[in-house]
């Protein structure tokens, strides 16, 4: 993109980089955007349906798919109101804090083969310290609108995201162990091929670990059961009792914005991220790698339908996780939050140390996998840092004083 | 056209020069600073551990400054992996310590009912 | 036609193609964690000082990450600002009454303060810029991402090249042992904490006869006439629990 | 190149020898925690034995699969000794390679003038010490012999443990066991031992499989204590009878006795050899290049000898030490030279046999382990006594594996001994064999029956040995094992419905417990070799005619050795009259004590199951399947490398000895003979029996009477336990009293003296530490508590303050310092 803008448009270097990354970045907020617009109304159908109801229906057309659209204009007209005794500075910072958050966490992921707003080579430890800072904006809200059911939300949102955060880092240093990077790319990369290469195939560990994560998933962007901040039988909303209109809007943005960024790590992580469980593309000869020359159609169109069968890959699998969070909520009752803890403490974590361990032992007894041959062997990659992407030899690829490479979808 | 060409000197003072180990020297100095003014001030326990936090953060980014082979002029040498180690340990430590001093202040709070530290003078000879 | 012309004239104006995007960054980054750091020691709210303080770590990691500490950077938010701080404001609000929230200190310690304060960082400053090799410009060289080379010499292993000027054959040790002392350590401090800072078996703790025997808080009151919520409620540890619900 | 069998089997076996010590090690630690009183101990033991039953089982099929078997035609073998084996060729157990075990079987290779090198395999786990001459490692060799006790004992104990589950029931609750009466005059109540006893089963099976799989001596020797301690700990299973606990004490200090003579055996063994490898050992010098560490078989019998035995060369100059020293003087200059020529003299000193005794010492040595370890005469008495443990030991360790240890021990080694050795061993099975039948005779304790008559088939198998029949002594343990384990279980589910051990007390068992009584007599034709002759048999026809037949053939080589031969034929209708007498007594006429025959009852299917399989087992092992494959044609696979043509030879006693080739003994004439003998010596055995227990046309107590002094003297057992007592357990007890004396009188009262001295000195140090040193800590301590004092208010308690202290000092000591550097730069 860069060299785009600099070969083609003649915008100087500094220019060039400005309007990549505010290109790359309008993208990632459109991502959030359109997604929450989408899953509000998607979470309206499923809630219907799972209740035995139609939903909205009427609001733009067929199925209300207008519908939250109605919603958000709603907001936006409605009354910001804030509570006599609030601490002002903090109740305004609250939203945008924990939106902020979820919107960074966007960066470092990887919507296709290099089609990453900002490729780390910590990316998924990044993704996870990032969504880390969530939790922050809630406390905030919950403190600053000094109201005890925002408080007991906030409190209740601290101590569950901060308990969650440990079997959470588990279940994702797994695929990193696997992999031999945290870059997301590669971890993605590594997985390319039949579905069996997926990490949540790759052993029986990973398996069980999958699941973890996504109990831990679920905590940590605290969606039911796991909703104690919002629980409304007790607190009436939690910490968003006092919100309302366009900030609100925003906590609601940021929860859906994470929601679905941990479904689509979860898709990055152990679903094979872009990969489709068959590798169509490279068995039609199409391949990833952008070819200088361009001798035929296939090289010159084949790396861009590639990133889009990717593109929609992923978006696919994270849907899908949004969706199965959306099942689940409806489904499923509210824990209490000693409940809450001891599922973390007594079972996530020993459950996720231990599948770590055996994990670790099958990479080191048998490295190929049950099935000789069927996989390829994940042993080597380790030995490969050197070369790998995130390894020395990649050291010259960031490529600018800064260490900031823009790659954007064409 | 002319105050920008006037503003443009001190904006190539600011902004064209990469920056030196000094730059960060400097930054790490402030919050050091700050920190201790902090632990001095704060009668509020939480606040000291804050203070704390920035001390210990102040200490980090002196370590990072000379740890990153980027920030060396041309020649000098860094301190390499050493400097980002000994970064990592301060902040796990700090983890810990936060954890720690976090449950004695607890403690404190259920026994004399205050986080003022200026009253838990107990022990004083 | 009409829109490129001053976009060119900007760029003629000002030496736009030498602006040096790292040193914007850092600026960036510094000025917020300098300010923040300072807005910390200022503010008298202990919650608002928490929130300074994610900042200015916030900014911290940002600078780590400039560094080309990626690592550390990603490191410092996970733990630092996702966790330490994150436990800091927990504890804030579990000592959170109307009266702790700021604990002013006399106009004394404060001038004292800023005087010995002032010292300090005139003896850093000093000793910062004492160095002349300090003061050179940064080569810009890029180094190799260090997270991988961190985690194999975490675990004993040198695969990071020897800094510049030390001799690349000497045989670098690894930081095994050091590794495992820390984590031992974490095992001890996570016991202590727990033991510190377990249930204890009284059954009105004194913070709770101290709030009994003080004036309640207005808000405690109401629901004290309201008659569905003992005073207890308003600033003991169990807050978890939820409400009277 | 290393064959993937070479691999394989060491894997294999090793793992089978290691999962019974994973079960006794899980059975230790949670035993009592396994299910209700440790019930569910019993199913880790079986599954671990039977896991590595299967994995003998696989490395058995493996074995099958590398080394084919070649039915043993005889008669093609022509010339001498040494036309028939020109050149040696490597030991096939050098660095475990099987090419040389591709062609194992000398017989289909004699012809062809290939000499026959037993198919092995060899090598070592883990190295515990190797320094100097010593080199101690847990190694393996493995060929057809170790595979085959591989199954046998993993077999034969799968099927004990599984009884023992039924049989050991009572130990799952309290015991009240009523032969042990306390001094209050109750009997002993006591938790059941459930788990114990099967964790002390599942050791001895790991033993004995290490004493099977050992590759060295030192390792056999190890395992070899081992067995000993578990025997120990399983006769004595009820330690509280004072008879179990004698027992087991005297089980375990007549082993010892013979394990001393062992140790002396290994002493000169190595001090000549410096090693007590079997197979030859490759080792990777310090300087890289691999060097081949000469095991003891190619020692005593090089492959440039054509696996004659010979002296080896250490032994020599071992035994030239006067010689050597005189050399060693000439060139005290130049040691050198003396080495060579030392080297250079070292065949004229074999010449003049010197060294000779210690071959000897070594061989008889070994040999008295195994007399201890197979209850040979002298040191027979244990095993009788041993019959105290609980029948499933019986079964296991004292019938079919513990005591085979010996015999193994003395095949495995069979390649060192020299001809006289060979002799003693001879002797020492014909004299055990006699004797531990005719006590057998008269005995009326069913165990004790089957306990002689273990330890008389030990004999025979001695004797086989001992007369070169090293297939014929092997294949005798191997099926002896199967049906002398048959007997034991049967006898056990016997005492299981009497609760007695008389068979004077029984009888008419059979129509109560048919399962068992059949299984028995099966047993019985089994270990009397009953079989139509020359037709077919069981097990046992086969096992025992070899062993007839090479003692005839031995005998017919030395007249002067017929005894032998009698010893043998005797024997065996001795064996068939005490057999059936307890058969007889036990199942067949009419019930002696009514009250134990109508609680009498058939043993659970449990106990049962064993039986059959055992039963089957006993009748099939012997036979040998078209295509050659049998036990015999297996052995013959392991054949030490030399054997086959025999030996001659002699020293000491014994100036010139034929050991005929054991294939020799196959020829029609002799084997003839030796069928009909068996055949009419079995038939003969019964016969009488029956006529004495069954048909009654002659009383026993007639019998008995006729010969009442011969009946007293063989009732008390040759008055063995008594010779001993006076000859050894009383002298010993008298020079302990003795000893005892003078410890009281001299070295207690001295200590004392010195004692009260100490008392004394200490007073008086006492003195000196309260008034000075302590006067001297205290003013210390004053002292810093004035100090303190004076501190104390320094410490205002207040954070903040020291605080502020710390970063004042720090500044003022910058501040310092850089004034200090600038003045000593200016």
């Amino acid at each position: 993109m860069v060299e785009l803008l600099t070969s083609t448009v003649g915008l100087p270097g500094w220019l060039a980089w400005t309007v990549a990354a505010l290109v790359s970045a309008v993208l990632i907020l459109n991502v959030i955007a359109g997604g929450a617009l989408v899953f509000i109304w998607a979470e309206r159908k499923v809630a219907a349906r799972i209740q035995d109801r139609l939903g909205p229906t009427r609001t733009g057309g067929r199925f209300g798919w207008l519908q939250s659209l109605a919603d958000g204009i709603k907001l936006l007209a409605k009354e910001d109101l804030m509570p006599e005794g609030a601490d002002g500075m903090l109740f305004k910072l609250a939203p945008y804090v924990s939106f902020c958050a979820s919107f960074c966490a966007f960066i470092a992921l990887p919507f296709a083969f290099d089609v990453v707003g900002q490729r780390l080579n910590v990316a998924v430890f990044f993704v996870v310290a990032v969504l880390g800072l969530e939790v922050f904006g809630v406390i905030l809200a919950g403190y600053a609108s000094a109201s005890k059911w925002s408080l007991f939300g906030a409190m209740r949102e601290a101590a569950q995201v901060v308990s969650y955060e440990v079997p959470l880092g588990m279940c994702v240093v797994v695929p990193v162990m696997l992999a031999g990077s945290m870059d997301m790319v590669t971890i993605a990369e590594k997985q390319a091929g039949w579905a069996w290469n997926w990490y949540v195939f790759h052993d029986p560990f990973t398996f069980v670990i999958f699941w973890i994560y996504v109990v831990c998933a679920v905590a940590s962007v605290n969606r039911a059961p796991f909703d104690l901040a919002e629980a409304e039988s007790e607190l009436v909303a939690g910490f968003h009792t006092e919100y309302s209109g366009l900030r609100w809007s925003f906590f609601f943005m940021a929860e859906y914005g994470s929601m679905f960024l941990v479904s689509a790590m979860a898709a990055v992580l152990f679903l094979g991220g872009w990969n489709g469980p068959i590798p169509v593309a490279a068995l039609l000869g199409f391949s990833e790698a952008t070819g200088d020359t361009a001798p035929s159609l296939v090289q010159l169109v084949g790396p861009y339908l590639v990133r889009l069968v990717g593109l929609a890959n992923l978006l696919g699998k994270a849907t899908l996780g949004v969706l199965i969070m959306m099942w689940i909520r409806w489904s499923l009752p509210r824990l209490r939050i000693d409940q809450v803890m001891a599922v973390c403490l007594k079972y996530c974590t020993p459950i996720a140390a231990v599948m770590f361990a055996g994990a670790m032992l099958w990479q080191v007894f048998l490295p190929g996998g049950l099935v000789p041959g069927l996989r390829r062997p994940g042993g080597e990659i380790r030995e490969g840092w050197l070369e790998g992407p995130g390894g020395r030899a990649a050291a010259a690829e960031p490529a600018t004083a800064d260490g900031k490479v823009v790659q954007v979808t064409p | 056209m002319t105050p920008l060409a006037a503003v443009s000197p001190l904006f190539g003072l600011l902004v064209t020069e990469p920056v030196s180990v000094a730059h960060y020297l400097v930054v790490g100095a402030i919050l050091f600073t700050a920190g201790v003014a902090c632990m001095a001030l704060k009668r509020n326990a939480l606040g000291v551990l804050m203070g704390i936090e920035l001390v210990l953060n102040g200490a980090n980014i002196n370590f990072i400054a000379f740890a990153s082979p980027y920030l060396q002029a041309d020649g000098a040498r860094s301190l390499g992996l050493d400097g980002e180690v000994i970064a990592v340990f301060v902040i796990v430590l700090a983890a810990a310590e936060a954890a720690v001093a976090l449950a004695i202040t607890l403690n404190f709070y259920n026994n004399h009912a205050t986080v003022d530290i200026d009253r838990a003078d107990d022990l004083k000879g | 036609m009409t829109l490129v012309l001053p976009a060119a004239a900007l760029v003629n104006a000002l030496p736009l193609g030498a602006i040096n995007w790292h040193t914007v960054f850092f600026l960036l980054f510094a000025v917020v964690a300098c300010g923040s750091a300072i807005a910390v020691v200022v503010a008298d709210s202990i919650v608002r000082m928490a929130l300074y303080l994610v900042f200015s770590l916030g900014a911290v990691a940002g600078l780590f990450l400039l560094a080309g500490a990626e690592f550390v950077g990603a490191m410092q938010l996970m733990i630092y600002v996702g966790g330490t701080l994150v436990l800091l404001v927990f504890g804030v609000m579990l000592t959170a009454q109307t009266p702790f929230v700021s604990i002013k200190s006399s106009g004394g310690d404060r001038i004292l303060a800023g005087f010995v304060a002032t010292a300090l960082l005139g003896t850093l400053l000093l000793a910062a810029l004492a160095v002349p090799a300090w003061r050179r410009p940064a080569s810009g060289v890029l180094a190799a991402p260090t997270a991988t080379p961190l985690g194999m010499a975490l675990v004993g292993v040198r695969v990071d090249d020897p800094p510049v000027g030390a001799d690349a054959t000497a045989t670098r040790s690894g930081y095994l042992l050091p590794f495992e002392i820390v984590s031992v350590h974490l095992l001890a401090v996570l016991v202590g904490a727990a033991y510190l800072a377990r249930a204890k078996r009284r059954k009105t703790p004194r913070a709770i006869e101290e709030v009994a025997s003080r004036r309640p808080p207005a808000a405690v009151l109401e629901h004290a006439e309201a008659g569905r919520h003992e005073p207890n409620r308003s600033g003991s540890g169990s807050v978890l629990t939820g409400g009277s619900a | 190149m290393v064959s993937i069998t070479a691999i394989q089997l060491p894997l294999l076996l090793g793992l089978a020898w290691l999962v019974p010590l994973v079960s006794f090690v899980a059975i230790l630690f949670f035993g009592p925690k396994m299910g209700p009183h440790g019930r569910n101990a019993a199913w880790v033991a079986t599954a671990a034995i039977g896991t590595s039953f299967v994995l003998s089982l696989t490395a058995f099929v493996v074995w099958l699969g590398a080394h084919p078997v070649v039915p043993v035609h005889h008669g093609d073998h022509g010339g001498s000794h040494a036309s028939l084996f020109p050149g040696g060729t490597a030991h096939a157990a050098e660095e475990g390679d099987a090419a040389h075990g591709t062609e194992p079987h000398q017989d289909a290779h004699a012809a062809h003038g290939e000499p026959h090198v037993p198919a092995a395999y060899a090598g070592d786990w883990y190295t515990l010490y190797d320094g100097g001459r010593l080199k101690l490692s847990i190694g393996w060799y493995i060929d057809s012999l170790t595979i085959l006790m591989f199954v046998v004992v993993t077999l034969i104990a799968t099927c004990i443990h599984i009884y023992a589950s039924g049989y050991m029931h009572d130990e799952l609750h309290d015991v009240t066991d009523h032969e042990v009466t306390l001094t209050d005059g109750h009997h002993l109540h006591r938790p059941g031992r459930f788990p114990r006893f099967f964790q002390a089963l599942s050791l001895f099976c790991f033993s004995m499989l290490g004493i099977v799989i050992a590759g060295n001596l030192a390792m056999v020797f190890v395992f070899w204590e081992l067995v000993g301690i578990c025997s120990w700990f399983l006769i004595g299973f009820y330690y509280e009878r004072k008879s179990a606990s004698t027992a087991a004490n005297k089980a375990f200090i007549v082993n010892r006795v013979g394990d001393f003579g062992m140790l002396i055996g290994l002493m000169a063994l190595w001090g000549a050899l410096g090693t007590l490898h079997f197979a030859d050992s490759a080792s990777i010098g310090p300087d890289g290049e691999a060097t081949t560490q000469p095991g003891l078989f190619s020692l005593f019998r090089p492959a440039e000898e054509d696996h004659a035995l010979w002296v080896p060369d250490g032994m020599v100059t071992a035994g030239a030490a006067a010689e050597v020293a005189t050399i060693a003087a000439d060139h005290a200059t130049s040691p050198a030279d003396g080495t060579s020529e030392i080297a250079a003299r070292v065949p004229g000193w074999r010449e003049a046999g010197l060294g000779r005794w210690l071959l000897f010492v070594a061989g008889i040595g070994i040999f008295c382990g195994c007399v201890g370890k197979s209850a040979q005469f002298p040191l027979s008495v244990w095993l009788p006594d041993a019959m105290e443990g609980p029948t499933p030991v019986s079964a296991l360790v004292h019938s079919a594996t513990m005591v085979a240890a010996g015999v193994y021990l003395v095949g495995r080694f069979f390649p060192v001994l020299s001809p006289d050795v060979l002799l003693v061993i001879a002797y020492t099975g014909g004299i055990t064999l006699f004797i531990a039948a005719t006590i057998a005779l008269v005995a009326n304790d069913i165990k004790r029956v089957l306990a002689y008559s273990t330890v008389s088939q030990l004999g025979y198998m001695m004797l086989a040995l001992g007369v070169g029949g090293w297939v014929a002594g092997l294949f005798h343990l191997v099926t002896h094992a199967f049906f002398k384990s048959l007997l034991f279980l049967c006898s056990g589910s016997v005492i299981h419905a009497c609760h007695t051990n008389d068979m004077r007390k029984m009888g008419g068992l059979l129509k109560v417990m048919p399962w068992t009584g059949y299984t028995m007599l099966v047993g019985c034709l089994a270990i009397i070799g009953a079989g139509v002759p020359f037709v077919i048999g069981l097990s046992g026809y086969y096992s025992k005619d070899s062993i007839l037949a090479q003692a005839l053939s031995f005998s017919q080589a030395n007249p002067q050795h017929w005894i032998l031969f009698y010893a043998v034929a005797g024997g065996a209708a001795l064996t068939a009259f005490y057999m059936f007498r307890l058969w007889f007594m036990t199942f067949l006429g009419q019930p002696r004590d009514h009250h134990i025959a109508e609680h009498a009852h058939e043993s659970p299917s449990v106990m049962v199951a064993p039986l059959v399989v055992l039963a089957v087992l006993a009748v099939v092992a012997g036979w040998t399947l078209p295509g050659g494959l049998g036990i015999a044609n297996l052995l013959e696979q392991a054949r030490p490398a030399g054997t086959v043509e025999g030996m001659s030879g002699g020293f000491a006693f014994a100036q010139t000895l034929t050991f005929p080739a054991e294939y020799e003994s196959h020829e029609g004439a002799i084997h003839k003979t030796a069928t009909l003998t068996a055949f009419a010596t079995a038939l003969g055995g019964v016969l009488l029996a029956a006529m004495m227990y069954v048909w009654k046309v002659l009383s026993p107590q007639v019998v008995a009477g006729v010969f009442r002094p011969v009946y007293t003297f063989l009732a008390n057992r040759w008055y063995f336990d008594e010779l001993y007592d006076a000859v050894f357990v009383k002298p010993t007890l008298g020079v302990a009293g003795l000893a005892s004396g003078v410890d009281r009188g001299l070295i207690d009262r001295f200590v004392d003296g010195i004692a009260t001295l100490a008392r004394r000195l200490a007073g008086f140090d006492a003195w000196i530490d309260r008034t000075l040193v302590d006067g001297l800590v205290n003013a210390t301590a004053a002292a810093t508590w004035n100090v303190g004092q004076r501190l104390r208010v320094l410490q205002t308690g207040r954070l903040r303050q020291y605080v502020m202290f710390i970063v004042v000092g720090t500044v003022a000591l910058f501040a310092l310092a850089s004034m200090a550097f600038r003045a000593a730069a200016s």
